[in-house]
């Protein structure tokens, strides 16, 4: 896969607009984790859109953000950095062959309130 | 042996003044195009269309009738297109109800500044006329007569 | 004569006398017992032909236009459903209340001669009311038939006993509801498929013989010039050259009256092709209710009707094939 | 029969590129009716024009078709070129040949078929027009402003200055507005009640200009030149005559617990007040819900010691009638209600204030003295933090999806003011874009930073909480890339304004349009800038837009330069595409009337030939041609089509329908 | 004379069907009219009256007269008629079958109508005598025999039989397809039938209406008569009785607009109707009661007194029986009757 293609996939799992990001960092203004982003929330999204794919493949703040939604909950632009980056990990999950957690083997105690992207980011987080 | 033509509905389009005719220029200036067969006549609100006029164009051949005026609320006239939305509604159902094909006749709202809209509306709803075929059932077969 | 007719002929020769009404408006003796005219009467001895029999279907207040232009007062019989064509047009400036005095009168539903003929029974000389039952006597016998066979399509389905913006009311009984829901049908043709729908039009419509009856009847159809009469307006014609023409002139009689057709049921009474004609009304009596409320013309002289009135948040015309419309 | 003239413009190669024109005019030549036609570069060129003209008198022509452009375009230029020619302008029809067929479609043949048709469309609409005659409407001389800020007073001022009557409704007790409330002005820092009470002042003492304040527009009937308004005089329980503004009621009043509007909520005043001091009128006003005497019949204090006999109790809302011949609207803004935006804790804490609050806790007349003192404990803060773009630029649904325009400038004169007043204050902004467009505006802004040491943070502020008193303020640096979180004082938020929500009623009432933002809606955002849709309603200020004191001053100025244009003339000419009834086919139900937003509708008793040599009496409907104004609602209720729209009659809508569907 | 027996019925339809157009009364959607005959086509051969009589084949509602080509500013006129081809009535009343007669004075006299003689001409009429007249029935007062009509054919039924029996030559061809469903025989049915039948027609309530007082002579006195007044109060002004009658012959032309030229037809007007003869400016009878006189004035009076006596109605009862509101013919004659008799 190329560099493009891999932008365009990324793009598209995380069903945001990147464009619409105006640049105003209060994302990163209220990230909880900021300290331990390599990557702050507001660069995701800025590199998403200028096609950086490796650095953020590498960087290790797609496993240490919370994914609180703190970002996506506060952004006035309507963009969601953190579905930006739950897009980097699933797709880094998935070229290594998809290791992630089979749906069916999501323990049921699991209350269905819990956001579905809070739940499933933290598997593929902890299934590294 | 006659030549069996592709079929090409014949679609007239009653625009507001102020927003839908407007739209249409727009639309024009942007060179957003829809088919020829779309063709508009002027009115001054959307609430100046009679049914009759609707019933008349379906009598002298066209597939699909359009009516686009301002957004409800925007009306330049305040309240013109609340009663056309009322007075169409009734209409279109009643239609529907002779067993009129319900796709045949259709209400958009369409601004001044919905260029790309108005080309996008026209282009779906020729699209759809032409899935449905020619207009047999309200028409007058007289005027089709060579 | 059954004591209501004795009423109502009583309180006629009343109004008459005391000079309170110049003229009274009811119905007339005809050839024969089944079909009496609607008629004035400006004298006592006039009032000989006076008749209120199961056969007075038809609504008189359309004739009032008219009538209460002429000086003094006018008197007029009216059924429940008649009631609500009064008001009506009143609430259109048609008729000029001030000189009608509206007497509000019982009706349990009128016959329909057709349908007794039809049953084998011809000249009927009598037909006298007993509850759900009706005893036709002919000039063959007598025969007991079910009410509800022989009422007029208007009556099956009559949308109300009520008696509205009445001056005085002659009611000796109660009266009962109609026994069906108007709607059914209509609702019944909704359930069809459109291909359905457009061939039972077609038969049906394809019978007009375009004499303008359900126009000339209807007291919403009470223009000074019809569309259909005038040259200039581009939808005149005398007869139905074309099927087109069969659609059209049902489809704007029908928007025309839209909002303000009180449902008297005088269009599909008066069809010569006994076209159900009151199905095309009552679409859009239905169709009213649902999308903007519950609406009844005629029950208040005042007031916009649907069509000349809406709400910011309408069903959009587009949506109304679904929304609620068609459930 | 018609002799119609067509012209077919090629536009240069806009239409001729896509429409073969030459067989456009050729093959239009054997319509019936047609006795000449012809094809031009450039019709609304002075030479297409002059062809035009030619023509018409040449051929004696009595109808024209031009296929052109829209008419949206140049319908005018063509009809005033007839109109030249002798011809009633009325008497030509625009075939939109361009927006609506060279340039949306590419091929040549089905360009050109559509252009005839069009054509042919608009030909068989000329066979049926009618020469219309523009009518005549008087124009009453007096403007109403509605809204007494300083848009509204400035417009009062120089309509009066022409020599107009004007009357100022405003709907507070006082006029002055939101500038009123503003400490400094930027880029200047010059005084704002210095500059404004003059103005206030002139408008007092104008024999022309009439303050109705505490007033509110109640009805409006009428159209250009005509307006008729009833207008609601609050009940103010102060007769304004007698109310010298002594102000000893204010001292006397029990009740002193109301909050003080004028100040932001920020301290308290009586029942009984003057907003401020340079209220004008400068007289009292009681609010009813606080005032004891009114809620419970008993006190009275006020009125016993008023040496004026001024108060009155009994005092009903009165109803004014005025006739006018424009209307200004001048509603203004507020700024938005922030409650939604608990990331910056505004209403847990004390100590976060908007803008607009500082102001007031800078103002001399404000509740501080002008001693900027934090709300909570009063003291002087030491750090201070301003956030812009609250709820400016926000499309998550909390604020508002447009620019504020006046924030980035209001901030950093703050700022400025802090650190000359307070040089010992530390002051931080997070900034997103600062937008400094304007004369001397952008110098301004870098004054607060290379002279006064104001620290600009390029980011946005994510959460300000309390810590141990303290207001930590956490953002992002961009710049730096890094988090920041300042410990601050005072946390100043710059909110997003929005108009006066009343502007919807009045929008309503004057049938003007209004957008999704409930701004009103200009007539044309760079051409009419100033002219409401609605003919006969002015815009100025922030009820069209955000704009900052110069540009509102401008509008008004605009609109009184509009409104005095209307006002020197006699006579309007009216719209000749207005409904008509036709008497001898009218049923007088009214059905037209209850559709007609204008009200343009009237019904007479009239009497009419029977036959028979009898007549009759018959209620017919009867159209105000000044007051309709030709949108067809009426038409299509009246059954029997006795409602008819000059210029879009049934039978010329109908006859192009024909011609449109035909192919 | 050749018996059929009923359920052959459908056979001979479609044999005469087969060689010519058959037209006749058919139910659909609930009511009775003439309809060319179809396979599985409810034939309701004893309805009396159906609801339109049988004029419409002579006189249509609305024909096509000629069209106008339009090309450019040029105009062609066309008459695009065809050769009418034989066609058969099936079914045609005593009284409808009148009223040929009454309408033949006013189409083929010259100048001749020719769109009505051609299809007069190319017409097959099979008659239809009645059993069971009804009481609305009063073709007995102007002379008419519903028990023996004539017409090419003439068709007598009972519950189980038609009988046929030619009057012409064109009916005499018709027979031969005819015979082939049947036996002859049936003359004593025949005669019974008719012998009663009559019985039935001296009883019915109308059947001895006095019209004597209806004559050229009159006519200022009926003209002027007080009576028309409460006549006609109620009238609505509908067509419903003119477009019922089978004798009503008027007619209006009209112009329809096609994509390339004009198609004139005409079609049935109404004297009831306030449109009608719009001459120069507008109808010159203002009121009901003058369009209402008209029409049975028409009918009584001023057609009898051109035509040579015969009165211009048949006695079919379709307008006593379709009238919205009750009024008609009878009650006209009754009244009028009765009150220049006096």
């Amino acid at each position: 896969m190329d560099k493009t293609e891999m932008t365009e996939i990324m793009k598209e799992i995380s069903g945001t607009d990147v464009r619409k990001c105006m640049k105003c960092g209060k994302c990163s203004g209220r990230c909880p984790a900021y300290k331990d982003m390599d990557i702050k929330p507001h660069q995701f999204v800025t590199m998403l859109e200028k096609g950086k794919v490796e650095e953020l493949l590498n960087c290790s703040a797609i496993w240490n953000c919370f994914s609180c939604m703190a970002c996506v909950e506060r952004c006035p632009r309507g963009v969601a950095p953190a579905q930006v980056i739950e897009a980097v990990r699933t797709t880094f999950t998935r070229a290594q062959n998809n290791n992630g957690l089979a749906a069916e083997d999501i323990p049921p105690i699991v209350d269905e309130l819990i956001p579905q992207q809070l739940l499933v980011s933290a598997y593929r987080k902890y299934n590294k | 042996m006659q030549e069996i033509k592709e079929f090409v509905p014949n679609i007239v389009a009653f625009c507001c003044n102020w927003c839908s005719y407007a739209g249409a220029d727009l639309a024009g200036s942007g060179r957003l195009s829809y088919p020829a067969n779309v063709k508009i006549i002027r009115v001054p609100c959307s609430c100046r269309v009679n049914p009759m006029f609707i019933l008349k164009a379906f009598q002298r051949g066209a597939d699909g009738v359009i009516l686009c005026g301002c957004h409800p609320g925007d009306c330049h006239y305040v309240t013109g297109n609340y009663y056309t939305r009322r007075r169409m509604a009734m209409l279109f159902d009643f239609l529907n109800y002779m067993g009129i094909e319900k796709e045949r006749t259709r209400v958009e709202w369409v601004s001044a500044a919905e260029g790309a809209r108005f080309s996008q509306v026209m282009n779906d709803f020729v699209k759809k006329i032409t899935e449905l075929g020619e207009n047999r059932r309200i028409t007058d077969l007289r005027v089709k007569e060579k | 004569m059954t004591d209501l007719e004795n009423k109502i002929i009583e309180r006629a020769e009343n109004l008459l006398e005391s000079g309170e009404a110049a003229r009274v408006v009811g119905w007339k003796k005809g050839e024969f017992y089944f079909d009496p005219s609607p008629a004035e009467f400006d004298s006592k001895e006039q009032l000989r032909d006076f008749v209120y029999n199961g056969f007075c279907g038809a609504n008189l207040s359309k004739y009032l236009i008219q009538v209460s232009k002429k000086p003094g007062k006018t008197a007029v019989f009216l059924k429940p459903c008649d009631t609500f064509s009064l008001n009506q047009l009143v609430k259109e400036h048609r008729v000029n209340r001030d000189n009608i005095i509206a007497i509000g009168i019982e009706c349990n539903g009128k016959l329909d001669i057709e349908k007794i003929k039809e049953k084998g029974v011809s000249a009927v000389t009598e037909a006298s009311e007993t509850g759900k039952e009706v005893t036709v006597s002919s000039l063959y016998g007598k025969s007991v038939m079910n009410k509800e066979d022989i009422l007029l399509i208007k009556c099956l389905t009559c949308k109300s006993k009520k008696l509205v913006g009445v001056d005085e009311t002659i009611v000796l009984g109660e009266m009962e509801e109609a026994p069906s829901d108007r709607f059914e049908e209509v609702e019944k043709l909704e359930k069809m498929t459109e291909a359905e729908r457009f061939a039972f039009w077609k038969s049906q419509l394809s019978k007009c013989i375009r004499c303008n009856a359900c126009r000339n009847v209807c007291p919403a159809c009470s223009c000074v010039k019809c569309v259909f009469d005038n040259p200039q307006s581009g939808v005149a014609a005398k007869a139905n050259d074309d099927e087109f023409e069969e659609q059209l002139f049902h489809i704007i009689r029908a928007f025309h009256v839209s909002g303000r057709c009180t449902d008297c049921g005088e269009c599909s009474r008066v069809c010569p092709q006994r076209i159900p004609l009151h199905l095309l009304n009552r679409k859009f009596i239905k169709d009213i209710n649902t999308c903007y409320g519950e609406y009844q013309a005629g029950e208040a002289a005042d007031g916009k009707t649907p069509l000349t009135d809406y709400t910011v948040g309408d069903v959009e015309p587009n949506d109304v094939f679904n929304a609620g419309v068609r459930k | 029969m018609q002799r119609i003239g067509v012209f077919i413009c090629w536009c240069g190669s806009n239409i001729a590129a896509t429409v073969d024109v030459k067989r456009v005019a050729e093959a239009i030549k054997a319509e019936p009716g047609v006795v000449y036609s012809a094809d031009y570069q450039y019709m609304c060129s002075e030479n297409g024009q002059q062809l035009l003209k030619n023509a018409i008198k040449e051929h004696n022509l009595t109808g024209v078709v031009i296929g052109s452009c829209s008419p949206r375009m140049h319908e005018a230029t063509f009809r005033r070129a007839a109109a030249e020619a002798g011809l009633n302008p009325y008497m030509l029809e625009v075939a939109n040949i361009r927006e609506q067929c060279s340039w949306i479609h590419k091929d040549m043949d089905e360009a050109t078929e559509k252009a005839l048709i069009l054509i042919r469309t608009a030909i068989a609409k000329v066979r049926l027009n009618t020469p219309l005659q523009e009518g005549e409407s008087p124009v009453t001389k007096r403007a109403l402003v509605i809204g007494g800020g300083i848009a509204g007073i400035q417009a009062a001022l120089d309509i009066a200055e022409a020599g107009f009557e004007v009357d100022i409704v405003e709907k507070n007790a006082t006029i002055g507005g939101r500038m009123a409330q503003l400490d400094k002005t930027f880029p200047t820092l010059d005084c704002s009640a210095c500059i404004l009470t003059p103005k206030m002042v002139d408008c007092a003492q104008s024999d022309k200009i009439d303050i109705l304040s505490y007033s509110e527009v109640e009805e409006v009937k009428g159209f250009v030149g005509n307006f008729k308004v009833k207008i609601r005089k609050k009940a103010r329980y102060v007769d304004e005559k007698k109310c010298t503004g002594c102000k000893v009621c204010m001292e006397k009043c029990p009740s002193k617990k109301g909050l003080n509007e004028f100040n932001m909520n920020l301290n308290n005043r009586t029942a009984i007040y003057i907003p401020f001091a340079q209220a004008i009128p400068n007289v009292a006003v009681i609010d009813p819900e606080q005032c004891i005497k009114l809620k419970t019949g008993k006190c009275g204090i006020c009125q016993k010691f008023c040496g004026a006999g001024a108060i009155n109790y009994e005092m009903k809302d009165e109803f004014v009638d005025r006739e006018y011949g424009a209307i200004v609207v001048a509603t203004g803004f507020r700024p938005i209600n922030i409650d939604a935006f608990n990331e910056y804790g505004y209403s847990d804490n004390a100590d976060v204030i908007t803008s607009l609050e500082l102001e007031r806790l800078m103002n001399a007349a404000g509740p501080t003295n002008g001693v900027l003192l934090r709300p909570s404990d009063k003291t002087h803060p030491k750090v201070i933090t301003f956030i812009q773009c609250v709820g400016s630029r926000d499309v998550s649904g909390c604020g508002k999806p447009y620019c504020s325009k006046v924030c980035c400038m209001y901030t950093a004169k703050h700022a400025m003011l802090i650190r000359e007043k307070y040089p010992d204050t530390e002051v931080h902004v997070f900034y997103i874009d600062v937008r400094t467009p304007g004369k001397n505006y952008d110098e301004f802004y870098r004054r607060a930073v290379e002279q006064y040491g104001v620290d600009y943070i390029k980011g946005m502020v994510g959460k300000v909480y309390n810590e141990n008193g303290k207001l930590m303020v956490q953002g992002s640096n961009l710049i730096d890339n890094e988090q920041v979180i300042i410990p601050s004082d005072l946390v100043v938020l710059a909110t997003a304004i929005e108009p006066e929500p009343s502007v919807r009623k009045i929008a309503t009432l004057l049938t003007a349009s209004i957008d999704t933002n409930n701004f009103m809606n200009e007539s044309h955002p760079k051409l009419r800038p100033v002219e409401s849709p609605t003919a006969g309603v002015y815009l100025a200020g922030m009820c069209q837009g955000p704009k900052d004191i110069p540009e509102t001053v401008s509008q008004a100025s605009a609109c009184a330069a509009k409104v005095i244009g209307l006002l020197v003339k006699d006579k309007l000419k009216t719209n000749p595409c207005v409904a008509h009834c036709n008497e001898m086919m009218c049923n007088g139900c009214s059905q037209c009337a209850n559709v007609c937003a204008y009200g343009a509708i009237t019904y007479v008793d009239k009497e009419f030939r029977i036959g028979g040599g009898k007549t009759e009496v018959r209620r017919v409907a009867s159209v105000n041609p000044a007051v309709c104004q030709g949108c067809g609602a009426c038409t299509v209720t009246c059954p029997s089509g006795a409602m008819d729209l000059s210029g879009f009659s049934s039978k010329q809508i109908m006859s192009e329908v024909e011609a449109i569907c035909k192919r | 004379m050749i018996k059929v027996d009923r359920t052959k019925a459908d056979g001979m339809y479609a044999a005469i069907s087969e060689k010519m157009p058959l037209f006749i009364p058919v139910k659909s959607a609930g009511e009775v009219n003439y309809a060319p005959w179809e396979k599985g086509a409810d034939v309701s051969l004893d309805t009396l009256k159906t609801v339109k009589s049988a004029k419409d084949f002579f006189f249509p509602q609305s024909e096509t007269m000629m069209r106008f080509k339009a090309e450019g500013k040029k105009i062609e006129i066309i008459d695009d008629r065809k050769e009418v081809a034989p066609f058969v009535i099936f079914g045609v009343r005593g009284c409808d079958y009148r009223s040929f007669d009454i309408l033949d004075k006013v189409f083929l006299q010259e100048p001749v109508d020719t769109y009505y003689k051609e299809r007069r001409d190319a017409a097959v009429i099979v008659t239809m005598a009645c059993a069971k007249p009804e009481e609305s029935c009063f073709c007995s007062v102007f002379g008419i025999d519903s028990a023996d009509p004539k017409g090419d054919v003439t068709c007598y039924a009972d519950d189980k039989y038609l009988y046929f029996k030619s009057n012409t030559d064109k009916g005499a061809k018709l027979m031969e397809i005819i015979g082939a469903f049947g036996t002859e025989g049936g003359e004593k049915e025949v005669e019974a039938q008719k012998k009663n039948t009559r019985e039935i027609m001296e009883k019915l309530p109308f059947t001895h209406l006095d019209l004597s007082v209806f004559k050229p002579e009159n006519l200022n006195k009926l003209f002027a008569s007080e009576e028309w007044a409460s006549l006609s109060e109620a009238c609505l002004g509908c067509g419903t009785c003119t477009f019922v009658c089978p004798t009503c012959q008027c007619f209006d032309i009209r112009d329809f607009k096609t994509n390339d030229g004009v198609i004139r037809f005409r079609c049935w007007d109404s004297c009831m109707y306030s449109d009608f003869t719009q001459m120069a400016a507008a109808n010159s009878r203002t009121t009901q009661l003058q369009r209402y006189r008209q029409r049975f004035m028409h009918k009584l009076v001023y057609y009898p007194s051109q035509y040579g006596g015969t009165y211009s109605c048949v006695g079919c009862g379709r307008c006593v029986n379709k009238c919205p509101q009750r009024l008609n013919i009878v009650k006209v004659i009754k009244r009028l009757g009765d009150k220049e008799n006096d």
